[in-house]
Parts: structure tokens; C-alpha cells; sequence
């Protein structure tokens, strides 16, 4: 379009602004992300039309969902042909650590905006973080720091891990077996698992066989649940061992039932129902998608939210001037708390939570399976740049 | 000692599962033909059933455990007569990628119906907890598949080798139209096998699910260790596809035990010993020659 | 018993079959000569109904045969032994001879089958295809008997058979025939043929031809 | 319940095309397709076209050519595509040299396990090569220090004399990569239209036969493998230059089905068929992804079903099969 | 014609197979000379074709020997006997249903040599024979049926095909399994002729049910019951044999 009032056309390249979601539509991280993050991201931009009206630097705003089929392969010929061809100024949410790395250097290549929400990888803000990427909600580190620290220091001295045989699984453990050393207690054994499984009797029998007081799982998605309904078959529970989840989605509670998880212990990176404003939020959110949000989703707003608050302080849709925007700001939304942008490695840095899963009893109403036991502050959250050099 | 007893026990609940499925896949590959890849995608698809029927109707595990196979028997009764019989008379291979695509759909839809993070599914009261038999512990659950699984799968050998039906549905495969032309209306067994080894499937789906995630995909890396099984057991041999699969369930527990790293690797390579020093399987026959 | 009418069949866009006229009574054993290729197995198939014929009439018992899927045709008296005789290889030798319903009082019971080939009860454990191809002639022709078949198609079954057994064989046709069974021939072998047979029809090339059978074949 | 030896292709795959001017009409089109494709299509898309197309050609030789159905391709399309991608990162050759590297280990590959699996046939080849694939795959993923497990291996350069415009353009490194894939398929023509093409045909028909003509049917089998795998080599190291990364993926068995769907939905036998495929499933997929349908394998699945039920001959084939018939 | 003391060509000492406990071939002395026409023959099941297969290497015995030409060959797999020069055609018919006659007998001639394997080369290499090949097929009274796929012939003819291969590998040894069988009086004539024609200078062992084929052409009959030799000559002093008479011809061809 030729700008209405307000909009100065020429710095945008197509004249428009191109938010381009990536990531899996139709596979295991579906519904973590998936289609509702694309509702999620055109949320932020309604709020974003709604917060500047005329005074918006840029009329048109397209919203583009790709699927990438958790196939790494496919997520790079897709970022690049977004980025080339597809007029995206920015790539939004990618799980599986594999793509996102992947989108990564071509957003580097491009010099255009890659925004991670839904990996999970240090890479990406470590070794091979680069000057347009950003890594939004999460990250290993924070998983293992909050839930490790936390457990030991509540009583869980002897742990025993049981880890998938993977780089996440792998990365995970280490992480996790820092942070309970340093809080004074020991990790016993950690035993690797194939992946995928699907039969965990086995292991868990090793994993008990040492009597530890916490077995951590490093597992995710269908491999947790198999885990976990071996482990409350397994009669360890009832010998007093409790179950440390490294890293849980609301959406896997909501699919086994809250009695199979009920207790136990993992950290999150936000939750719905956490306090008034978060509510508010995930009733919209409701509204427009019938569930309630994953913090994946809340990223992805988040994220898509700073973008355009970002563009409308540079004034144009130019990379370099958006990520000198958003470089070291601090920001407060609906996600972030007490949120720092930081311009060292890129790291979205922000409080997180300890959570522990209702008892059934407990839960008053749809989705509402946790319980905040700490608030883990920003800074302690995550961990201190390291190895990056842009 | 205790640790050997345990891994024993809980290889052979493992392998309760794979034992009830291979059977499925080798009753139907002995009397069609064909190497079902939906296998897995059918074990899939029966617990997804049964966590549809719970979640739905309140249908308990004992309920599902009839209703499901039942169920299940006529979805293969349709997917026989839709897709599978119009390629019984050529090469294997066709079924084999037929039923390859059949997955992909099977597996898709059921993503797209019911998410990807997997459905719940409680297990009944009567079977919680277990026995702790001089410091084994056997959970009752697992007991009661193994329990399940043998029974049924001694029942299906003697239906395939005592009786009459067994006979001619082994006939009517190997050449139909000649069974035709001797009299036996051949339309009528082929289908009911399918549906049959299909259901066999569903149930052992319909077993594990107050045991395992289930999720779209839970079969998919099930259907191929299944394929291994069938193979070390010998294709189309029924005694061959039990032994295996609880041969198989006790080699993944070991090899978790002892060698996780490799344990997914060592079925395969049991496999490919058994192929070089076997070809036909453990209890397979000899393709003849000349 | 039989009669064929008028019977054409093709393979796709080739002509097997142009108009065959034959018939056989019942008790009466009836021979089909012809040289390779003249169409002689197409027309068993036809009768039995594997092959779809594409004009023509069978009457089989004085019922139209036309659309009659083969396994009502087996069970309403056709007895079929194919030329490649048809052993199950996953069925043992007794599987192979129970196979098939019982469809007449005409029927041998088991135990008349083994007196009369030893050899099959002998191996009566061993999987179908692992006796010889004498011995899997031999099933093959038991089995059908074993039905009680009102009516024999036989597609040479003296080929590769020993003179011994050929002779066997002869005696058997002959036993058929005395029950009042009516047997359909196919044969190349005109000097066995010849001690069996009541009439002879000769096909060439898709048709029967007039003519004296053993003049044809230049004996 | 024995096994068959028939082959996938049934009986009416001709033995070899017997009609040489058609066969230059046809090459001479191709060609031009061949060189027009990146101004149509977006060119690391046509990339993976083409590339796609040797793999399924590669595939044809055993399934259309021989009988064996492998259901472990992506062994050898991985493993060269991580070797492919190992010698470009590592030693920073032209890519040319990197991927004839891959194709080699491929081919080193493939003698071990072509070994084994040629002593079986039928039903059982598919099976036991779909197993071999799978160890591949495990090993891949174990060995992260190399391949980089699940992130797979990444920023693979696309080194070429240092000529700038080849190394960061994908449009010119469609026509530099081009002549390597396009020798593979010619090299794919000679073999099956050779005698040693003849004897896979009649190994295919009936080994045992071929056997007491006095040729060593496993001999010839595995030097089929062998050279099968080499192409597929071939194409994967093109493929992992393309995308500048490789991923577990295509170590995966779904890689290997994606093949054989494309081999199917051609023509087997049919060499053209693979091309088409390749074409066909490459682009659906590329159009799936952005077109807002989710759900690519309902399509992929349904395509496969609807082949193997309606057009066993697949779309080539098919069509061949018509023209055969016209008069 | 013959040699003096003519070289043996197969032999087979305390030859024998067993399947599962049978015992299909059971301790078989065969001696067969160079040049000579040997018919094996015997009722069914005696193991004929167990011995035929034994002999081309597509069953491995049990125990006991086989030399050809005084080479050991015992346990080689069919295609190193077949390079051997030994050729057999099969009892079933067995060829490639998509080829046509034309190229089986390419492929045959083929077989002896390495370009099997040329892959690098046009097929065209093999129609270099051309003229041979159409002597092998017109011989087979195939010319005319040539260039049609063989899933299309008769029975008959694919047997006439089976022949000519045999004839294709220019065998020292043809082990021909029922060459006759299925077909009509005026083929098995001239199948009879066919032999006796490329009889000459090799040596030829057939099994078959027509006595008149075996009368016809055999120098030396070996026959076989239960897997054993029962009884060994010329035709004419087998013919006579009481125990061959009972055993295997009967009354019916005595007469
Ligand atoms: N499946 C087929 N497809 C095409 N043509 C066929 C097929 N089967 C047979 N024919 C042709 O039909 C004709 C008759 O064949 P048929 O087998 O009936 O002859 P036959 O008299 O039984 O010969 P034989 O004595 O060799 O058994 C032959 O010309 C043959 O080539
Ligand atoms: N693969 C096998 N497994 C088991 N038994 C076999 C096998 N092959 C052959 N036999 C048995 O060995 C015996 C000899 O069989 P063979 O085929 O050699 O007989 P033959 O002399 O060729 O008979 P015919 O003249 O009927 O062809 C038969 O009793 C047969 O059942
Ligand atoms: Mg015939
Ligand atoms: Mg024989």
C-alpha cells in the first residue's frame, strides 16, 4: 500500500512488515507450539495496531505460519526461501534445537531476525550465537538450575538421573548435576536411555536399586509419559522416592491426567494462571483458541510483541537498527518479568518458576495443574554469558 | 541374583507386548501374504481406542480388553476389503507399501484428531500395586499382561494348526484361485484373518496403554522392532513370532540393563545374526530351492 | 452331462479360444488332444471358471454355468486337477487331500486314497511340495477323487509320470467311469489316452477339428 | 508361504527401452527441464529436485532393475551426505571433490552390508535393509561428537575455486552442482541398459535360472548395490552441499520410504519414473509446507495408497504403458 | 565315433541327500563317459531330480562326491558347476517371464564370459551373435516367436526355449530333466532328433518317463528306486531286468 497517515513508506522494504512463524504444525511439539502460536503472534500484533493506531510506522502486517516438520533439513530451506522470497523481516518461535541452529545461520547469512522461543539449546546464545539471533523464553540451564537447586535444597540430597541419550538429554544432565552439586547434594548415577523408549522398567529398576532420594528425568514428550507411568507402576514411589521432571509442558500434564504427575517438581518459564495479568492474557488467548497457553505460546507473543515495539522506536524494518532496539532494553510484559534483553549473547533473561503439579483434589478447573513454589530471579535463572562472540 | 530375576520379569512383559502383536503380523503375513507396515499403527491406534472409550463412556480396561479387538476386527475388515485385497495376488511388496501409506494416513490422522501429547489413560484399581517376592518386585499389571498375552497366543496356534479353519485360511493364501476351484470360497477367510490379525494388534495396543504415552507415534518405532521380531521368529511362522517376541523383550531388558548405550542397536544386530546364520528365522522354513 | 457350446475366451487382444463345441455323459471318459498352445488348459480353466469366457454357453447337470463363481462349480461337481497340479506347500500332504468339501456320496474316504497310492501315506506329515513331481500328480489326482467329483478335469495327468504309474492312473480313469463319473482329458500322451478313452475330440488352434484323432497326430 | 523371488516390478516392466529415438526426445527434454528448473522454481528447491530424482533413479536400479526392494536407502544417502559434509567443513575442498568422497564411502558402505542383505530376497531384502538403516541411524545419532547427533552438522561451506558467486548463490550453484547429478543419472542409463543391466533383469525374473546360466546371481546383486549406493552417494552429497547442513534425518527411515514413493509413484523400472517422482513429491512438500495444510503425511500417505492401488505402474509407467498398447 | 577307453565324465561315488531323516538320494556310485547319452530313470520320487540337482550343485549332498572331468566339484555353487560346463535344463519350467526368446539365448551365450558385468557398455554388446542365436532358436523351432516376451508362449515352447539354453552354454555335460515332457508326439520327435543331433561330441544325461525317448537315445540306462541304483546297462538289458520290470515299467509297457 501507498502509507496511510502515520506510515513512512519507504523504510520497509515491500512496504510491509513480515512476521514469519516457523515451526512444527503438525508433529510432537504441535501442540506446545504449533498452530496457536501463529494465534499468539497475531494477538501481539493486534495489540500492537491497537496500542499505536495511526501513529503505527507500519500499515501492513503479515503474519506467515510454516511448517517444519520438526525436520531440521526443511526448517533451513524454509528460512531461507522466508528470508529471500518470502519478504519475512522475522522468523518466530522453532523448536527442536536441531532447526533452530539451522535457522540460525541463515538468519546470520541473511542479516535478518531469528526470535527463538520453543528451543531449548545453549548453542544458540553459546557457541554459535550470532548478531541476529535471540533465544526468548528458555533455555537447558534454566530448566536444570531451577528444578536441581531448588530440590536439593528442600531435602532431595541423593539423586539419580535418568537421561535420554541425546545432545539435549546429555547437556541436561550436566547442567543438572552442577547445579545439585553446588547445592550440596550428589548425583549417584546417571544412567542414559535409549531414544526414543518406550520400556522403562528396566532402567528404573537401576535407577531405585541405589535407594536415591530424587530420580531426575531428563525425558520429554512421549518418552516422559512412558517414563512416568512406569515409574508410578514401579512401587518407587511408595519406597519414598520422589520424581524430578528436567523438562514438562502444561500439555503433557493435560494429557496424562494430573494424578499421574501430581508432586512432582519441575521449573517453568511462565504459567497461565500465575497472577492477574497472566490471566487475563490466557482468557483471550482462550477465547481465540479454546485452550489455555503453553509457555511457548506467551513466548511467542512476547517475542513478536518487542519486535514491533522495536520497530516503532527505529522507525524501519532494517535488522541492524531493530536489534540495536532491542538490545539490552529492559522489558516487563505479560511473559517477562523483570526481563533483560541481553546484548552480550543475545539471551532473553527473565525470572522464572518452580512448580509443583496438583493433586487432583486440588485443581479447581480446566488446565489448572500448578502450583508456584519459588519464583527464581532473573539473574540466578539463567546463567552468565558464555562462549558467545558475535 | 535379584536383578537377573527382575529383568527377566520385566523382559517378558515387555516382550508380552511384542509376542501378541508379532503374532497379529505373522498371522497375516502366513495367510495373505502380506507384511503389514500399519502394524504398529494399528497397536497405536487400539489404545488410542480404549483411551476414547474411557475418556468418553467411561469404558474400564476389562470392558475395552473385549470391546476394542472387537472393534478393531472391523476396522481391519474394511481396510482388507477397501485396500488389501485388491493386491493379495501380486508381490508382497505392494502390500508392504500400501500398508507403508496406510501408516503415514493412520498415524496423521490421528495427530490431527487427537494432538500429539498423548491421551490419559488409568489403570484399574484391582490391578495397581504389586507382590514382593523375595525382593522382586512384581508389579500385577505386568504379571496380568504376560498372563493375558500367553493365553491368548496359545490359543491362536492351535486354531492356525488343529483345525480346519486354520487350514484352509493357510490354503486359501498360498493359492487362492485354486482353493477357488477346489471348492473353497476363498473371500470368506481372507478378510476375517486380516481383521483378525489386526485385532490382535489393538489388543496388545489396548494392554499397554495404562502403560505406556499414547501418542500418535507410539507405534512407529514399535512396528519396526515388530519386524525384527517376526524375522528372528521365522515370517508366517505363528510358534516363531511368540518365542521372539518375548526373546526380544528380554534382550531389550538385558541390554538396557547392561549395555544401554547399544540396546536399541543389539536387537538389530540379533537380527542380522540370525538372518546370516538362520536366513529363514529361528522357526521359519527353508525357501526351497530350484 | 457337459456341454459346451460356442465357447470363446480371450487373453487380451488374442483370440485362445474361437467357438468350442463338446460334450461328455456321464460314465463316459473323454479325451482332449491337441498341440501345444491349441488352448487346451485355457478351456479347462473356462469350464471350471478362472478364465472368464467371452462367449458361449456351458451347461453343466443342465444348469447354465455362465457367472457361477468356481467354487460353486467345484462344490456342484467339477473336479479339477491342473496342469501344474497345485500342491499347497503349506499344507502337509493330508492337509492337501482334506482341503477340498466333500461334494458327492461318490467320495473316496482317506483310507481308501492311502491303500490306493501308498506313497502319500507314507509322507502324509510332510509338506505338500516335497514330494516329487510324480508324487504331487499323484495328490492331485487323490484329491479330487477324495471330493467325490462328478466330473473330472484332468490336464495331463500322465505327464512326467512313470509308465507304472501311467498305468495306475489308467486304471483309476476306468474306476471313475464305472461309478458313473464322466472325465474330461486333456492329454498329448494318445497312446494312454487311447486305452481310457471313449471318444476323442482334437483341438487346434482354438477350435475342434473333424477328423480322426490318431490320423492327426500322425500315428 | 515361501517367499517369492518375483519382483516389484511385475511382468510387464520391459527389459530395457527398445526404442533408441525415443529415448534422445526424451533425454534431449529432460536436458532442457533440467536447465530451465531454477528460473520456475525457487533454486535450492530445484536443487533438492534433482537431487532427489538420482536418489530415486539410484533406487530404481534394485527395485525396477533387480527385484530388491530397499527400504534403507537413507543409509547411504545420510552417510554421504555427513562424509560429504565432514570433508567440506574440515578440509575445505571445492565441494565437487567432497561429494564424490561421500559417494565413495557410500560405496564403502554398501559392500558390508549389501554383503548380508543380498542373501535374502523379497519381502525379508526390504525388511533386513530397513534394520541395517535403522543400526546406521543409531550410530549416526551416538556418534555426536562427529555428526553433531540431533543438531546435526552444521554450516557445511559450499567451497567452489573460490568463485563467489557459485558459493553464495543458489541459483549459480544450481548449474555448478548440476553436471555431477546429471552424470550420475547417465551412469544410472548405462547400467541398466547394459549387460550387466540385462543380467539384473533376469536375476530379477528368476535367479535361480540366471544362476545355472552361470552367472553368480549375489555377485551381481551386490555390485548393483554397491553401485546403487555409490549414486545415492552421489546425490546426497549434493543434496548436504545444497542445504549447507545435514541433519539426522536423512539417516532416517522415513527418508528411505520418501524414496520409494517416489520410485513407486513414477514407475518402477522406468528410470523417467524417479525424475517425476522426485519432482512431484518435492514440490508438494514445498507447497504443502507454506500452503496453511498441516498434515503433509495424509498426503504423502494417501498418494502412496492411491498409486500402489490404481496405478501400480506408477505415473511413467503408465503412460508407457498406454502408448505401448495404442495400436 | 568314441574313444577307446573313454575318459569319465561325472561320477558320483557314495553320493547322497537327506531331507529331514529321508533319505532322497542314497548312496549313488553314477559313472557317466565322455561323449555317451546316459538316461536316468526310475519311478516317481526316486530322486532323479534330487540327483540332478545335487550334480549342478543346487542342493548340497549330505555326503559323498562329485567330479567332473576328474575335477572335484562337490559342494559348488550351481553357477561355478555351470562354468564348469556343465548345463542343465529344469523339469519346471523356469526362464525370464519379461525377456524375450531372443535375449535368453543372449544371456546364455553370455554366461561363460565376464561381460555380465560390463556395466560401463551397451547392451548391443550381446546382440554381436546374432547368427548364433538364431541358429540356437531355429534349431528350437523358435525363429518366429523370437522377439515375444516368453510369459506370452506355451508351455510347449517354453520347454523348446529351456533346450536351446542348454544348447546356448555349449555344455560338455547337458543334464537335460524330462526334456520331453508336455509335449505332443510330433515335438517329442523331433526333440528326439534335436538331442540325438547335439549328442554328438558331449556327453548328455536325461531323465524321462517315455520309454520310446529313452529307447531311442540312451546308451546306458541307470535306474533309480528309493534313491538307489537299482539296476544299470544298456536299454535293451534294463528293458529285461525283472526288478525294473516290477518296479518301474509294468505290465502295461511290457506288453
Ligand atoms: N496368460 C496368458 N496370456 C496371454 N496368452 C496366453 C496366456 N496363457 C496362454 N496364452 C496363449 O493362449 C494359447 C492357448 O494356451 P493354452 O495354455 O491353453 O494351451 P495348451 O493347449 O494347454 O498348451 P500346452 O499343451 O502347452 O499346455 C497359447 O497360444 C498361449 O500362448
Ligand atoms: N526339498 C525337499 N525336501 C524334502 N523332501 C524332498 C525335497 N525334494 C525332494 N524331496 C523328496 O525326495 C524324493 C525324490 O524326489 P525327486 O524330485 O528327486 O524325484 P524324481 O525321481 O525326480 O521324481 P519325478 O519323476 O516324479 O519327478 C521325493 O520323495 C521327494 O518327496
Ligand atoms: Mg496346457
Ligand atoms: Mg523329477
Amino acid at each position: 500500500g501507498q502509507g496511510g497517515p502515520g506510515s513512512s513508506g519507504g523504510d520497509f522494504t515491500g512496504d510491509k512488515l513480515v512476521l514469519a512463524v516457523l515451526n512444527d504444525q503438525s508433529g510432537v511439539y504441535k501442540d506446545a507450539s504449533g498452530p496457536n502460536s501463529v494465534k499468539a503472534v497475531e494477538m501481539a500484533v493486534a495489540d500492537y495496531r491497537k496500542k499505536y493506531g495511526d501513529k503505527a510506522v507500519v500499515d501492513t502486517i503479515e503474519v506467515t505460519s510454516t511448517d517444519h516438520q520438526n525436520k531440521p533439513d526443511i526448517a533451513n530451506t524454509k528460512a531461507a526461501e522466508l528470508y529471500e522470497r518470502g519478504g519475512a523481516d522475522v522468523i518466530l518461535d522453532v523448536p527442536t534445537s536441531s532447526a533452530a541452529l539451522a535457522v540460525a545461520t541463515q538468519a546470520k547469512n541473511h542479516k535478518k531476525l531469528f526470535l527463538d522461543v520453543s528451543a531449548a539449546t545453549t548453542a544458540l546464545t553459546g557457541a554459535q550465537c550470532n548478531k541476529y539471533t535471540f533465544q526468548w523464553a528458555y533455555n537447558t540451564y534454566m530448566l536444570a538450575h531451577g528444578t536441581g537447586t531448588t530440590v536439593t535444597k528442600n531435602g532431595g540430597k541423593n539423586w539419580t538421573i535418568l537421561y535420554p541419550d541425546y545432545e539435549f538429554g546429555q547437556n541436561m544432565t550436566k547442567s543438572f548435576t552442577a547445579a545439585i552439586t553446588k547445592a550440596g547434594g550428589t548425583v549417584q548415577n546417571s544412567i542414559p536411555t535409549p531414544f526414543p523408549n518406550e520400556n522403562f522398567a528396566t532402567f528404573l529398576t537401576k535407577a531405585g536399586s541405589t535407594n536415591p532420594d530424587v530420580i531426575g528425568t531428563m525425558h520429554a514428550g512421549g518418552d516422559l509419559i512412558n517414563l512416568v507411568k512406569q515409574f508410578n507402576d514401579s512401587g518407587l514411589k511408595e519406597k519414598g522416592i520422589e520424581l524430578a521432571v528436567g523438562l514438562m509442558l502444561i500439555t503433557d500434564i493435560h494429557s496424562l491426567g494430573v494424578d499421574q504427575f501430581a508432586g512432582t517438581m519441575f521449573t517453568d518459564a511462565w504459567y497461565w494462571n500465575m497472577d492477574a495479568e497472566s490471566r487475563a492474557w490466557a482468557d483471550r488467548f482462550k477465547a481465540g483458541t479454546g485452550a489455555r497457553p503453553t509457555f511457548e505460546h506467551a513466548g511467542n507473543y512476547s517475542a513478536a510483541l518487542q519486535y514491533l515495539e522495536a520497530v516503532q522506536a527505529a522507525g524501519t524494518d532494517d535488522a541492524d537498527a531493530v536489534v540495536g532496539e532491542l538490545e539490552g532494553k529492559k522489558v516487563n510484559d505479560t511473559f517477562l518479568r523483570n526481563g533483560e534483553i541481553r546484548a552480550r549473547d543475545h539471551s532473553v533473561v527473565h525470572d522464572a518458576y518452580l512448580v509443583r503439579v496438583k493433586k487432583p483434589a486440588e485443581v479447581t478447573e480446566d488446565w489448572d495443574y500448578e502450583e508456584i513454589v519459588t519464583t527464581i530471579p532473573a539473574a540466578e535463572a539463567f546463567a552468565p554469558p558464555s562462549g558467545c562472540s558475535m | 541374583m535379584n536383578a537377573l530375576l527382575q529383568y527377566t520379569v520385566q523382559g517378558l512383559a515387555a516382550g508380552s507386548f511384542y509376542a501378541l502383536a508379532a503374532l497379529g503380523l505373522a498371522i497375516i503375513f502366513g495367510v495373505l501374504g502380506v507384511v503389514n507396515f500399519a502394524h504398529g499403527a494399528f497397536y497405536m491406534l487400539g489404545a488410542v481406542t480404549a483411551a476414547v472409550l474411557l475418556d468418553s463412556f467411561g469404558l474400564s480396561l476389562w470392558w475395552s480388553l473385549l470391546v476394542v479387538p472387537i472393534l478393531m476386527f472391523g476396522f481391519g475388515v474394511v481396510v482388507e476389503r477397501l485396500l488389501v485385497q485388491w493386491l493379495l495376488r501380486l508381490d508382497p511388496l505392494y502390500n508392504f507399501l500400501l500398508t507403508f501409506g496406510l501408516t503415514l494416513v493412520v498415524v496423521e490422522l490421528v495427530k490431527q484428531r487427537y494432538g500429539v501429547s498423548g491421551l490419559p489413560y488409568e489403570l484399574p484399581g484391582a490391578l495397581r500395586g504389586r507382590a514382593d517376592v523375595a525382593g522382586v518386585v512384581l508389579p500385577y499389571y505386568q504379571l496380568f499382561v504376560l498372563l493375558a498375552s500367553a493365553v491368548v497366543c496359545a490359543l491362536v496356534w492351535l486354531v492356525m494348526t488343529r483345525t480346519r479353519v486354520g487350514m484352509i485360511v493357510r490354503a486359501s493364501t498360498e493359492k487362492p484361485e485354486l482353493a477357488r476351484a477346489l471348492g473353497v470360497d476363498v473371500g470368506r477367510w481372507v478378510t476375517p484373518v486380516f481383521g483378525f490379525g489386526v485385532a490382535l494388534a489393538g489388543l496388545a495396543g489396548v494392554l499397554a496403554a495404562p502403560f505406556r504415552a499414547i501418542t500418535a507415534e507410539m507405534g512407529n518405532s514399535f512396528a519396526i522392532i515388530l519386524f525384527a521380531v517376526v524375522v528372528i521368529g521365522g515370517l508366517g511362522s505363528i510358534v516363531g513370532a511368540v518365542v521372539a517376541g518375548f526373546l526380544v523383550g528380554l534382550v531389550e531388558a538385558f541390554g538396557q540393563a547392561y549395555a544401554p548405550t547399544f540396546a536399541q542397536i543389539l536387537i538389530f544386530v540379533l537380527m542380522a545374526v540370525i538372518i546370516l546364520v538362520r536366513p529363514a528365522g529361528l522357526f521359519g522354513r527353508a525357501e526351497a530351492t530350484a | 452331462m457337459l456341454e459346451v457350446t460356442g465357447l470363446t475366451a480371450r487373453y487380451g487382444q488374442a483370440q485362445a479360444l474361437h467357438g468350442v463345441d463338446l460334450r461328455v455323459g456321464e460314465g463316459e471318459v473323454v479325451t482332449l488332444a491337441g498341440r501345444n498352445g491349441a488352448g487346451k488348459t485355457t478351456l479347462l480353466r473356462c469350464l471350471i471358471g478362472l478364465h472368464r469366457q467371452t462367449g458361449g454357453r456351458v451347461e453343466f447337470r443342465g444348469r447354465d454355468l455362465d457367472g457361477v463363481p468356481a467354487h460353486r462349480r467345484a462344490r456342484a461337481g467339477l473336479g479339477w486337477v491342473p496342469d501344474d497340479r497345485g500342491i499347497y506347500a503349506g499344507l502337509t500332504v493330508e492337509e492337501n487331500l482334506l482341503l477340498p468339501p466333500v461334494v458327492s456320496e461318490r467320495a473316496w474316504p482317506l483310507e481308501r486314497v492311502y491303500e490306493t497310492f501308498p506313497a502319500l501315506a507314507e509322507r502324509r506329515r510332510a509338506p505338500g511340495t516335497t514330494l516329487s513331481g510324480g508324487e504331487q500328480q499323484m495328490l492331485a489326482l487323490a484329491r479330487v477323487l477324495r471330493t467325490g467329483a462328478r466330473l473330472l478335469l484332468l490336464d495331463e495327468p500322465s505327464e512326467g509320470l512313470a509308465p507304472v504309474i501311467v498305468a495306475r492312473i489308467g486304471a483309476i480313469i476306468r474306476e471313475v467311469k464305472a461309478t458313473g463319473a464322466g472325465v474330461l482329458l486333456v492329454e498329448q500322451n494318445v497312446t494312454f489316452a487311447a486305452t481310457v478313452a471313449d471318444r476323442h475330440y482334437l483341438l487346434s488352434q482354438g477350435r475342434i477339428v473333424e477328423g480322426d484323432l490318431l490320423e492327426h497326430l500322425g500315428l | 508361504m515361501t517367499v517369492t523371488e518375483a519382483p516389484a516390478a511385475g511382468t510387464d516392466a520391459p527389459a530395457a527401452g527398445r526404442h533408441p529415438r525415443r529415448r534422445w526426445i526424451l533425454l534431449a527434454a529432460g536436458l532442457a527441464a533440467a536447465l530451465a528448473l531454477p528460473w520456475f522454481v525457487y533454486p535450492p528447491v530445484a536443487m533438492d529436485i534433482v537431487a532427489m530424482a538420482l536418489f530415486a533413479i539410484a533406487l530404481d536400479i534394485l527395485l525396477g532393475y533387480t527385484g530388491l526392494l530397499s527400504f534403507g536407502h537413507a543409509a547411504f544417502w545420510g552417510s554421504s551426505a555427513y562424509v560429504t559434509g565432514l570433508i567440506a567443513t574440515r578440509a575445505g575442498v571445492p565441494f565437487p571433490v567432497a561429494v564424490v568422497g561421500g559417494a565413495v564411502f557410500a560405496m564403502v558402505l554398501a559392500l558390508p552390508l549389501g554383503y548380508l542383505s543380498v542373501r535374502r530376497s523379497g519381502i525379508y531384502f526390504a525388511m533386513v535393509t530397513l534394520a541395517f538403516a535403522q543400526m546406521v541411524y543409531f550410530v549416526g545419532y551416538q556418534w555426536s561428537d562427529l555428526t553433531g547427533g540431533e543438531n546435526g552438522l552444521q554450516g557445511v561451506p559450499r567451497a567452489f575455486f573460490g568463485i563467489e558467486l557459485v558459493e553464495t548463490n543458489s541459483f549459480y550453484f544450481y548449474y555448478a552442482a548440476l553436471p555431477i547429478l546429471l552424470l550420475g543419472m547417465w551412469a544410472a542409463w548405462r547400467i541398466v541398459h547394459s549387460p550387466f543391466g540385462r543380467v539384473l533383469v533376469s536375476i530379477r525374473d528368476n535367479s535361480q535360472r540366471a544362476r545355472a546360466l552361470g552367472y553368480e546371481v549375489d555377485r551381481y546383486k551386490l555390485v548393483a548395490f554397491v553401485l546403487s549406493a555409490g549414486l545415492t552417494g552421489l546425490a546426497g552429497g549434493v543434496f548436504a552441499i545444497n542445504h549447507g547442513f545435514v541433519a539426522l534425518t536423512e539417516l532416517h527411515w522415513s527418508t528411505s520410504g520418501e524414496v520409494v514413493l517416489m520410485t513407486v509413484l513414477g514407475g518402477i523400472g522406468t528410470l523417467w519414473g524417479g525424475i517425476l517422482g522426485a519432482f512431484l513429491v518435492v514440490m508438494l512438500a514445498d507447497y504443502l509446507a507454506s500452503s496453511g495444510f498441516h498434515g503433509i503425511d495424509l498426503v504423502t500417505g494417501s498418494v502412496f495408497v492411491l498409486v500402489v492401488l490404481l496405478f501400480r505402474r506408477g505415473i511413467w509407467g503408465t503412460v508407457r504403458h498406454r502408448w505401448h498398447n495404442r495400436r | 565315433m568314441r574313444a577307446m577307453t573313454p575318459r569319465v565324465a561325472v561320477r558320483t561315488r557314495g553320493l547322497t541327500k537327506e531331507f529331514r531323516g529321508f533319505r532322497a538320494v542314497d548312496a549313488v556310485d553314477l559313472e557317466v563317459s565322455e561323449g555317451s547319452v546316459h538316461a536316468l530313470v526310475g519311478p516317481n520320487g526316486a530322486g532323479k531330480t534330487t540327483l540332478f540337482n545335487l550334480l549342478t550343485g543346487f542342493l548340497p549332498p549330505t555326503s559323498g562326491s562329485i567330479t567332473v572331468f576328474d575335477e572335484d566339484v562337490t559342494g559348488r555353487p550351481p553357477e561355478r558347476v555351470a562354468r564348469r560346463g556343465v548345463a542343465r535344463s529344469f523339469q519346471i519350467t523356469s526362464l525370464f517371464e519379461t525377456l524375450t526368446s531372443r535375449e535368453h539365448v543372449e544371456l546364455a551365450l553370455a554366461g561363460r564370459t565376464r561381460e555380465g558385468f560390463r556395466f560401463w557398455r551397451s547392451e548391443k554388446l550381446l546382440a554381436r551373435r546374432r547368427t548364433r542365436v538364431d541358429e540356437l532358436l531355429d534349431q528350437v523351432g523358435l525363429a518366429a516367436l523370437a522377439d515375444k516376451p516368453v510369459g506370452l508362449l506355451a508351455y510347449g515352447r517354453k520347454r523348446a526355449l529351456e533346450l536351446s539354453l542348454v544348447l546356448a552354454l555349449e555344455p560338455r555335460v547337458m543334464l537335460l530333466d524330462e526334456p520331453t515332457a508336455g509335449m505332443g508326439t510330433e515335438d517329442v520327435d523331433r526333440t528326439i532328433e534335436l538331442v540325438r543331433r547335439i549328442a554328438t561330441g558331449r556327453t548328455v544325461v536325461f531323465v524321462d518317463h517315455n520309454m520310446h525317448v529313452v529307447g531311442s537315445l540312451a546308451d546306458r540306462v541307470t535306474v533309480l528306486q528309493q534313491g538307489r541304483v537299482l539296476a544299470e546297462g544298456g536299454y535293451d538289458e534294463v528293458r529285461a531286468d525283472v526288478r525294473v520290470i516290477t518296479a518301474y515299467l509294468g505290465r502295461a509297457e511290457h506288453a
